[in-house]
């Protein structure tokens, strides 16, 4: 076992893939001499080339595009879209073709590409810079999307992403890059896509949470307990499609459900998340099923008063989830 | 002895009889189900019409045992120069489940087939521009080094796609084929309001590589520029770009009334140059065909399209169920 | 009063809205000389001419990203996209820019926008014809979603669209371009954006939908009303941001809620009208809440055994109904 | 008496005076930027240094009381030729709530504001080069017809956005300059893994319209080929493709280390090049400055900016709530 860091957990991930298999590569602005703005991708260049660590033209449809043509012929992409809020040039490829290539050629063609994304804010990063784009991708059928709270879930999630069949967007948080560290294991292992995890046992409130806000919810939990309140909280990790049983059994555990993300509330995850409650387990419920998630503005504004407003924090989340446990 | 046009490019006497076998064939089938859709027997046509000679022309120019094509909707002749039968195509227009583009979940004209080395194509334009230069890119990486021909019309080249592909490919000198087929409308709107330039050629230079435009009508000059263009590209010297000038026949689609948008008098000029009627003419200057020897062919293309046409109406649709299928892999 | 279908009604509101204020225009493409392919602006260029009924060159990010340009200015352009399922192209020109463009000025700017796009399938349209594409955008703020299901409301909706401040995305179902017709006054009218609509009273069942699986389950309704079971049909009109009020208002009343959409679930607006419902009225409920939706699965396939598997119909409607009215 | 070559292209000495001072302004400003940034007191910058004369050069062609500008995140120099001042420079710096192109919404450098007929520009590169096509078209249709300057990196002349805004320009002929200032990266990425063509400026062929290469560190030349394009397109003859030939002096932002991808060498020969000095130096040449005014004229800006910098600090944000408001018009 090694402490690292999120980010270090990825660069890892990505370099074992390609140490593993030759016909995984990484494509992108910046990945090469640079190493990624965030540095994700830091020394792969040295040790992989620069045929298998492309630095692109500045266009994000062709990188995805690019990628999906290699990804059909047997080649296992990574292609890094240099910030979140950068992939919507990109939606088209992702949405009608990667999502829909083997649907629509009858199980012929499969595409198995993985798109790396940093998302989130808290980072000076203003409107375009901060966003939570996941919504848009968590209606799609045929793509996956996946977003790891942890070192270890992100480099095994980001492995078995690699490794999938299918398109996967692996949407990383900007803010745990360097701030969450964690245990990550020296052998290969892959987490499972799909299944949610429960990050702590507890048995008064349910709190739903991935990303950085997951953070919070097991740091508000900490201090609840001393309360004498016992939050159980759930890291959705995969958030299309959803682990529908993992959901449900955590809710059914207390009655009591909190949904958290920065995301906006409007059309977030989270509504998906308290609609399946509300389907499937509606008479365990002890208390309306609240969430918590960022205003329904545009995007996080740059002036440090407005991003503080907008992003959430552990105070935040601890006043919601001792609010809802006082139900 | 003088050679005649098509030796001299390169193509034996046998080799123009096929060409214009398989144009025949694209244009057979393609009547046929204007037929069936008027019959009510099939939702929807989308035409090949006009094209023929352009299609064939270019996708005889590849090596169809290691290349790879990313056509566009229209492209019937060239994917049967890569492989699909009579039999494929009407599979797919009556959307039975054996056809092999989507086992009858894509409209006719969304081509795909692993066996055939077509990749699979959907309906918004210009998304396979990018797919071939990646097809093309993985080619460097393992060595297989394919060429992709790739295909659209030319109001699809007004899609960002296509620019973003081209610039890739030219900047990683991609054995990539963009091939235009600029049939002088998109749907109702005329070239002059798609376009500015004189020629989609001309767009050629902004991404660093070769442009050349060509008569689409002339299967032969079409190969012979196609030729050149694939060879480079085995060669490692980078992509080209050909605008193949033609003129689509028919509607856009059955679901499309051509007259509100063009006179009668320009359509009919325009059959005028009908590729398979110039092309039958060259062969027969050239001594290679007869009308009979042209009825001949007409009679087994028939044959091969009613037995096709019979073969597809009897073929069963795929099971209601399995519109639940082939999301993700297992 | 006349009754006309629902394309004429969307015909006829922008003839009026063109005729009102010289500011509107159209384009897109073969708006023109065509009419469109749905015809939807037949006629239209005979009166205005070429110059505000514009055949625009392939490319949906430039239509977008150019009315966006000609809004800003003072313009009132009216977008078409030919198929809903053609606007991914567009989509960064529409999240990024259009929604984002007030409040990033900070109210200097503003985007007075409409954009139309035909959604919807049953019509032989296969996977890319035949789209769902609106929870794409029900999670961004700054745009509002708009999907009138009558003809009344699609003239009084798109005219309130054309006349808004802000940028508006306007699904027509084209299923009910030719198949529902109804009364539409003569007079200038306009139907407020961000109000649901109770299309028929009833006390034993809630049902909540848009488009064209509204009818649907109008006439399932009539149907049960002859098994004693009655009805209380909402539609929701504007789907971003949702009338919540009203939403709570028909679940509350009956305490059964059954929510229709063809577009598949996971994900779907739907999720979110449920999670409206669990988190401000759950204690007024007597059954889960019911979602009907299309299957999780890309897209509508083209073959009709499995077009017809897809698509919802009234009878699978009525059943749905049927068993939450038992429940 | 021999004209100078500024007046030969048609510039009175006041003007290039007036455009030696934007320059230094906007340098000036911007390096204040960087002080304050490293100082800890703004946690962004991004530059314009060595890219202000193609921007000033560039933006005087235009008549700033009716012409639209749509910039990118360097264009320091072209928004102070339409009016913004170093405070409101500063004011967005300091994310201030008198910001007037956000009100400290956006980061630096996303510039707008309507009393300067500059668009709000966003992040996501190239977006605004359709916003300006549409604004040059609502010109055309209210006869106003404005003529508007938009800019890009040469990074961001490959991205989809660019080729459709300028192909709709082309077909409609409209009063757009697309300027393109090639600073020959792309954060880390160097031009020739961006684009394969010679010059940024022969993608305008492609669309049907003019294009021109000019040396993006002689503001007169700059002014020469803008102006000219202008006047072309003032007189209803379409737009104009404009390549800047430049260099970024200094890393792409703050959060950037150029030292990773390029030497040390390469940069200091670039500033052997740098625009203020060469054209500061042609100043005195033709005998429009001394050494002792150029001294004085930074002591002038020096205090503007100083001035700016006090106010901007001290200005109050934008209230915490000020986040909820404007998401849709009242
Ligand atoms: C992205 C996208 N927008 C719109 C359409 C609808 N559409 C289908 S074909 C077509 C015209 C294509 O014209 P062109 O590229 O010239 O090809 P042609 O049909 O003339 O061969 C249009 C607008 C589409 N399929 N995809
Ligand atoms: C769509 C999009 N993708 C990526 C980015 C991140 N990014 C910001 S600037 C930049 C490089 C731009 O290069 P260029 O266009 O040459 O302009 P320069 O910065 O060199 O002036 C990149 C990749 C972005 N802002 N927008
Ligand atoms: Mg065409
Ligand atoms: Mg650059």
């Amino acid at each position: 076992m090694a402490n690292m860091s999120y980010i270090d957990a990825i660069t890892l991930a990505m370099q074992e893939e390609m140490r593993r298999d030759p016909r995984v590569f990484l494509l992108g602005e910046d990945v090469g001499v640079r190493g990624g703005v965030f540095r994700a991708s830091n020394g792969l260049i040295d040790e992989f080339g620069e045929e298998r660590v492309i630095d692109t033209p500045l266009a994000e449809s062709a990188i995805v595009g690019v990628a999906i043509g290699a990804a059909a012929v047997g080649m296992r992409p990574i292609a890094e879209i240099q910030f979140a809020d950068f992939i919507l040039p990109a939606v088209n490829q992702i949405v009608s073709e990667a999502a829909k290539l083997r649907y629509r050629s009858n199980n012929d063609w499969n595409c198995p590409l993985t798109i790396r994304a940093p998302f989130g804010g808290g980072v000076h990063g203003a409107l375009y810079h901060s966003q939570s784009v996941e919504a848009m991708f968590t209606n799609v059928p045929g793509l996956k999307v996946v977003a790891p709270s942890t070192p270890y879930d992100a480099k095994g999630l980001l492995k078995a992403a690699i490794r999938d069949e299918d398109p996967v967007l692996f949407f990383e948080h900007k803010r745990c890059y360097r701030l969450i560290k964690g245990e990550v294991p020296e052998e290969d292992y892959t987490v499972p896509i799909g299944k949610a995890d429960v990050k702590r046992e507890g048995t008064d409130i349910t709190v739903i949470s991935y990303g950085m806000t997951l953070h919070f919810a097991l740091q508000a939990a900490e201090k609840l307990a001393e309360e004498g309140i016992s939050a159980h909280v759930l890291d959705l990790r995969t958030l299309y499609p959803l682990d529908k049983e993992g959901i449900i059994e955590a809710a059914s555990k207390t009655g009591k459900v909190l949904i958290i993300h920065e995301d906006n509330k409007e059309g977030g995850v989270g509504g998906e998340v308290a609609a399946i409650i509300a389907e499937h387990c509606l008479f365990e419920l002890d208390a309306p099923i609240k969430r918590l998630c960022g205003p329904d503005v545009p995007a996080m504004p740059y002036s440090p008063p407005m991003e503080k407003f907008f992003m959430l924090n552990p105070e935040k989340v601890l006043e919601a989830m001792r609010e809802l446990a006082h139900f | 002895m003088t050679k005649t046009r098509h030796q001299s490019v390169g193509l034996t006497d046998d080799q123009v009889l096929e060409m214009y076998r398989y144009m025949l064939l694209a244009r057979k089938v393609d009547e046929r189900m204007w037929l069936l859709n008027r019959a009510g027997k099939i939702p929807f046509v989308i035409s090949c019409q006009g094209q023929e000679a352009a299609q064939v022309g270019a996708a005889l120019a590849f090596d169809k045992t290691k290349d790879y094509l990313c056509p566009y909707y229209r492209d019937f002749g060239a994917v049967m120069v890569f492989g699909q039968t009579a039999q494929d195509t009407l599979l797919s227009a009556f959307a039975k489940a054996e056809d092999p583009n989507s086992g009858g979940r894509q409209m006719p004209g969304h081509f795909g087939g692993k066996k055939y080395r077509i990749m699979s194509g959907s309906s918004p334009v210009t998304t396979q521009v990018p797919h071939a230069v990646g097809i093309a890119l993985a080619g460097k990486m393992t060595g297989e080094n394919q060429v992709v021909f790739t295909s659209f019309g030319e109001g699809s080249s007004n899609q960002g796609d296509f620019h973003e592909g081209a610039n890739f490919a030219g900047v990683h000198k991609l054995p990539v084929i963009f091939f235009c087929e600029n049939n002088k409308y998109a749907i109702s709107v005329p070239l002059k309001k798609q376009l500015a330039c004189k020629s989609v050629a001309d767009r050629a230079i902004g991404y660093g590589f070769p442009g050349v435009s060509v008569d689409g009508n002339d299967p032969i000059e079409v190969y012979r520029v196609t030729k050149e263009a694939v060879d480079r590209a085995r060669a490692g010297e980078g992509p080209t770009l050909i605008e193949a000038v033609t003129y689509r026949l028919v509607p856009h689609s059955s679901d499309d009334d051509d007259r509100v948008y063009r006179n009668r008098d320009e359509v009919d000029e325009a059959k005028k140059q009908d590729p398979l009627v110039i092309f039958a003419t060259y062969l027969k200057e050239v001594g290679l065909l007869t009308d009979k020897a042209i009825d001949q062919l007409n009679r087994e293309v028939q044959v091969i399209v009613d037995e096709a046409t019979e073969y597809a109406e009897k073929a069963p649709y795929p099971a209601p169920e399995s519109t639940m299928t082939h999301v993700y892999g297992s």
